[in-house]
């Protein structure tokens, strides 16, 4: 039987909620950005909403996520509360980086035994994450609290010293950690047969020894099912694995980019593929455990969050500039606000999460 | 004449230099097609094609070391790299290989490295990096940064045509700021030699990059003040450092301050303030201050990047303290 | 008490530590069963076991990378760099990763980057780096080098306990050629602060790791043939610098040297004396003078390394000038 | 039919004449190490001498090799006269670095036309050679006078980021460029176990898409099948190729090093298997192309050649410290020994190399 199958239809529900919570999220932001509210890169997930939510979504609570600029999806599966996106982005003294760091370069480090996420955002030196993933996958158990790590990574950041030194090294070490290799044609601007001479990105693995699978980006249940599988086998102590994820960056690389580089036929055809939209029909038409009704309402929901959370953040003070040489070493008790972990309307009803 | 920015000044030196050189080709990622993130090396491709201007993956060590080893081979390669940021992932390939290369067995390693550093915009701590101090103490390595279109073409050119691994930073808050009518021919500034970029007698202000234009405004506040004469140095190169100039500017007013734009603390400055120690101390009429960045990495936030970057209150405040001294 | 070499003291640092406290783990190449190349970490892992003496690939990134993650969990890693140089392939990793995180998001990055550095046993051009200025301009870094078997162990010991990414340079020539007796009982040398390691009023020596001993014995030299007393500061903290002890000494002689084996330009003697500028300018009967190697990369060649390197004969010439001022 | 068949007997001894060479000159070297002639490390390529000349031999004149520490054999079937590696391992003034860097790290550049090969010893910094081979080859082409580049590299080195940069790099761009990848089972005191999952070295293309092949790296003619159809692939515009290399590191990383952490049953094993033995048992009694005295004459005549050649450089000067400064940057024309490149005996009777 496939992991998708034994999922709840409120399981299911959920797993929509947060990918269509990361697209709205999204869409706020870019409302914000048109108002210059949010300065510097806007980096949308549109189309790669599906398999950030379902990759995620196969993790325990206590375990760590990596994810970089395009997974919204998944920081909103591991709970993460809008509003702290929205901080972020607008660089205000209460995010999590107190207006020091971009976007979504948030860390959240729970307790060494509490069932909590660790969550470590990107820095954008790209591959850097891979041994980091490594590392905490390696020191939880240490501190004999197992937690598996999942980490992202964009086609073209593979081809980083980084991510080979991490990845081997989680391979020779045999540490559970998951590496979600997205291949969404391109980096920037560079397609990704100028990023490498393999066709499936899951080869990426290869030289290491580590299990790798590559799944259709765009269908959230298949997503879930390899995702669910490789976290289990790290998890048995089967060491490092990876999913290739097969799906497509659906608009610039960020907000100033048009990406005219994109041939238009391309993108016709993927958007045919969106991956919410394929849920959805999924759980109606073949699965029949939800109604329309049932995603109207969590449209509406998502909708009205963003929007409410967005607001919220827009009102926050900007960083007082007296304490910007506070905090860089240990001692002077700068306080830095935790981030803001909220459990989704579903979650009541039981999801994984 | 014509005028240009900052940023088609560099473009333009890039067109010039791989017209006149056929060995000299331009690589890093998306500076083809796209033209680059910032569009420096918008247009190459279609005039010189793919083979001269090189999409590469995303491995900023392969960049340099591929462009060490085909300036082995004669070729001129200038490497972009998208945000000098990402330099750190090609450190080692700059200072042990290239920069050794040459002393160890007389290789030359003629590569320019060459990318927008700098804040001001709202980059954060990864895209607003000022990373002289990474390289200041490899001997081997060049390093210049343009404060004018004139100097960011001309150094540009002087840079690929040099025998030497050059390092080219190019600050991305003057990439569309700054203009200037450029001489429609060929010309080159020569590495190793600072501008006076304003003549005065009561004390030396020695700076590069962005941080020319508020110590420029700094010294006129200051004349209109109370009539103290700065003197400006733009270094334009930072290695080798043109020691004579600082030197004799030090001599002549016995008061000097450095201004930069990076952080403070094995800041540049420090090599500048050793130097006119040894060579003008006995003209000091005043220690050599330091205006600079405080000791913290840049931060995001306009409040607290405004706050953090030196500027011309800053520079006329230490410029007073000086002048008083 | 028993007599140990510097080698030793770290190693017995490495043991105290890991037996003090169980999140303490050592990370590198070759430090499992073969010791280390040093035997730095020899015995190690027979005590402690495989899960806390990791041997990895060859891949400095990811001894960093994961070294950070890591100490995330809570754990406190000490990467071993096999030689100090080797230490360019993960200056990402502790520029842009470790130095940052706590500035950033208020996560601490506990690690300790220890390595054998420095010259004058032959190694050459990439086995004999003095790397502090690699890392002087980084905030959110702190570098120790100690000079004596007491602080190789007191600084490890603080370094390990520190709640902030620590480089430790461990200066190669010193390993075997010092021995110290050392105290049996728990002990640590707080980082940030120099010590004074001879008392002077003439001039003020300002060095660190293996240069102490040269200057040591010139300042003996300059007594012994002109009563001149020079009081000998050794820094042992590089990051942060104890600007109050070298400030301090610099008031009180009013004439500094500055010795590092570092080469010239952009060595940390330009922060020192841009410091001493600043806060002691008034007092200076002299000119801050440098000592220490030339421009180049280090040679191989014995004659080369011998003439390369600063000396006791150097440091005595520059002193004498220095008194004489 | 096999390349190796097509070698003339002369060319087979030729072979033989560079491997032995190789070996006479290290252990001369061991000799002047004991008389502390040199000094640092001496690192020996006891059992790898064969794969290191088999796979060179395969190239062109004016091809480019970037040997490692252990590929003496290599050196020496490019043409590089002993003589400059004895001045080299005792830093002599004379020596193409002047003393400057370290045993083989010498540098020859031909002028851009010139049927010479291209020799670029080393950094200390393991992998770095990879993306700069990839430049030379790239470059010469460039330059219109197309040259394969041959790099080695040991097993540990195939973990650093740059070598996963450059290869990923060379596969993208097509470059003729040829890795010799060796696994002799040990990177310093570490196994190969613990430097990576994958038990088939030559795996480590298989994430770039670069052809593979592994081969017995004892039996110099198996290696030299290989490497001759890689080198024509790459020659043709096949691209990056690699050739995994199955041996084994008989002595310590350097002597230093007793290897006590090497199990005496694999050395037994191995030396049974020693390339050069094997190569001439292979003529003789399989090929019948050579006879016990063909050997004889070489053995003799490779042993006095490597003891006069280390004579001649022990006499010679070491450096003049007054010229430490200089040649750190171009224009103070502080001029550079070039390498002395020298035909072997057998070359008059028409060689490959
Ligand atoms: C080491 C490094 N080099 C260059 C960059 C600049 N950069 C930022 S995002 C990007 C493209 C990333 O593409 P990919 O990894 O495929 O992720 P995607 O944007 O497609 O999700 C580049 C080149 C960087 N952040 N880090
Ligand atoms: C980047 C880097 N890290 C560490 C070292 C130190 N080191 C020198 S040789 C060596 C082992 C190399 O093993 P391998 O690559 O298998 O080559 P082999 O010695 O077996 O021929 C190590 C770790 C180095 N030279 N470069
Ligand atoms: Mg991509
Ligand atoms: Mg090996």
């Amino acid at each position: 039987m496939k992991a998708s199958e034994a999922l709840s239809s409120n399981q299911l529900l959920e797993m929509y909620y947060f990918a269509r919570l990361a697209r709205d999220v999204e869409e706020r932001l870019v409302i914000l950005f048109r108002q210059s509210q949010v300065i510097g890169g806007l980096y949308r997930s549109l189309g790669q909403e599906g398999e950030s939510v379902a990759t995620a979504y196969a993790l325990e609570r206590q375990d760590a996520v990596l994810p970089l600029i395009r997974n919204m999806g998944a920081l909103m599966t591991v709970g993460v509360r809008p509003l702290e996106i929205f901080r972020q982005y607008m660089a205000k003294g209460t995010s999590n980086s107190r207006g020091r760091d971009l976007n979504i370069h948030i860390v959240h480090l729970p307790e060494p035994d509490a069932d909590e996420p660790v969550i470590v955002g990107p820095i954008s030196m790209l591959g850097d994450s891979i041994p980091v993933a490594a590392g905490i996958a390696m020191g939880a158990g240490m501190r004999g609290k197992p937690r598996v790590a999942m980490a992202w990574i964009g086609d073209g950041a593979t081809s980083t010293g980084a991510f080979h030194e991490g990845m081997n090294f989680a391979a020779v070490q045999k540490i559970p950690l998951v590496v979600v290799a997205e291949d969404n044609k391109y980096a920037y601007s560079t397609p990704i047969a100028k990023q490498m001479a393999i066709t499936r990105i899951d080869e990426r693995a290869s030289s290491y020894g580590i299990p790798h699978e590559l799944v259709d980006g765009n269908d959230m249940l298949a997503v879930y099912d390899v995702a669910k599988r490789m976290v289990d086998n790290a998890r048995a102590g089967g060491g490092a694995q990876l999913i290739g994820v097969d799906t497509m960056r659906m608009q610039g690389h960020a907000q100033h980019d048009d990406a005219r580089y994109v041939p238009k036929a391309v993108l016709d055809a993927w958007a045919a593929k969106d991956p919410l939209e394929r849920f959805r029909k999924a759980l109606i038409e073949e699965r029949h455990t939800a109604s329309e009704q049932d995603f109207a309402d969590i449209d509406r929901m998502t909708k009205e969050y963003a929007a409410k959370e967005a607001d919220l953040a827009v009102d926050e003070p900007m960083p007082d500039p007296s304490t910007v040489a506070r905090g860089v070493y240990a001692g002077d008790d700068f306080a830095v606000p935790r981030v803001e972990l909220v459990a989704s309307p579903f979650a009541s009803k039981g999801s994984s999460a | 004449m014509a005028v240009i920015t900052y940023l088609e000044a560099i473009r333009q030196a890039l067109f010039d230099e791989m017209g006149r050189d056929e060995r000299v080709f331009v690589i890093g990622e998306d500076v083809g097609a796209y033209g680059g993130a910032f569009k420096v090396t918008e247009g190459l491709i279609d005039k010189f094609g793919e083979k001269r201007v090189i999409d590469t993956p995303i491995s900023e060590a392969a960049i340099v070391g591929s462009a060490i080893g085909a300036s082995y081979m004669g070729m001129r390669p200038v490497c972009e790299i998208q945000f000098i940021d990402f330099i750190a992932c090609c450190f080692d390939m700059l200072t042990n290989f290239a920069a050794t290369s040459r002393y160890r067995n007389g290789a030359a390693a003629p590569i320019v490295v060459r990318g927008p550093s700098g804040g001001g915009v709202g980059g954060g701590p990864f895209h607003s990096l000022n990373p002289e101090s990474f390289f200041l103490n490899t001997p081997g390595l060049k390093m210049v940064e343009p404060s004018t279109a004139y100097d960011a073409k001309g150094l540009l050119k002087a840079a690929i045509r040099d025998d030497d691994p050059v390092l080219y930073f190019e600050h991305k808050f003057l990439y569309r700021r700054i203009k200037e009518d450029l001489p429609k021919d060929d010309y080159i500034v020569p590495l190793g030699c600072a501008a006076v970029r304003r003549e005065g007698t009561d004390l030396t202000i020695v700076t590069y990059g962005a941080m020319l234009y508020p110590c420029l405004e700094a010294a006129a506040t200051l004349e209109k003040e109370r009539g103290a004469k700065a003197e400006i140095i733009d270094l334009r190169s930072l290695l080798p450092l043109d020691r004579e100039t600082i030197v004799a500017s030090a001599r002549k007013t016995g008061k000097v301050m450095v201004v930069h734009e990076d952080t403070r603390t094995g800041g540049i400055a420090g090599e500048i303030a050793a130097t006119i120690n040894e060579e003008a101390f006995d003209h000091l009429d005043g220690p050599v201050l330091r205006v600079t960045a405080p000791d913290t990495p840049v931060p995001y936030s306009a409040p607290l990047e405004d706050f953090f970057l030196p500027n011309a209150v800053k520079i006329a405040d230490a410029a007073r303290k000086l002048v008083a001294y």
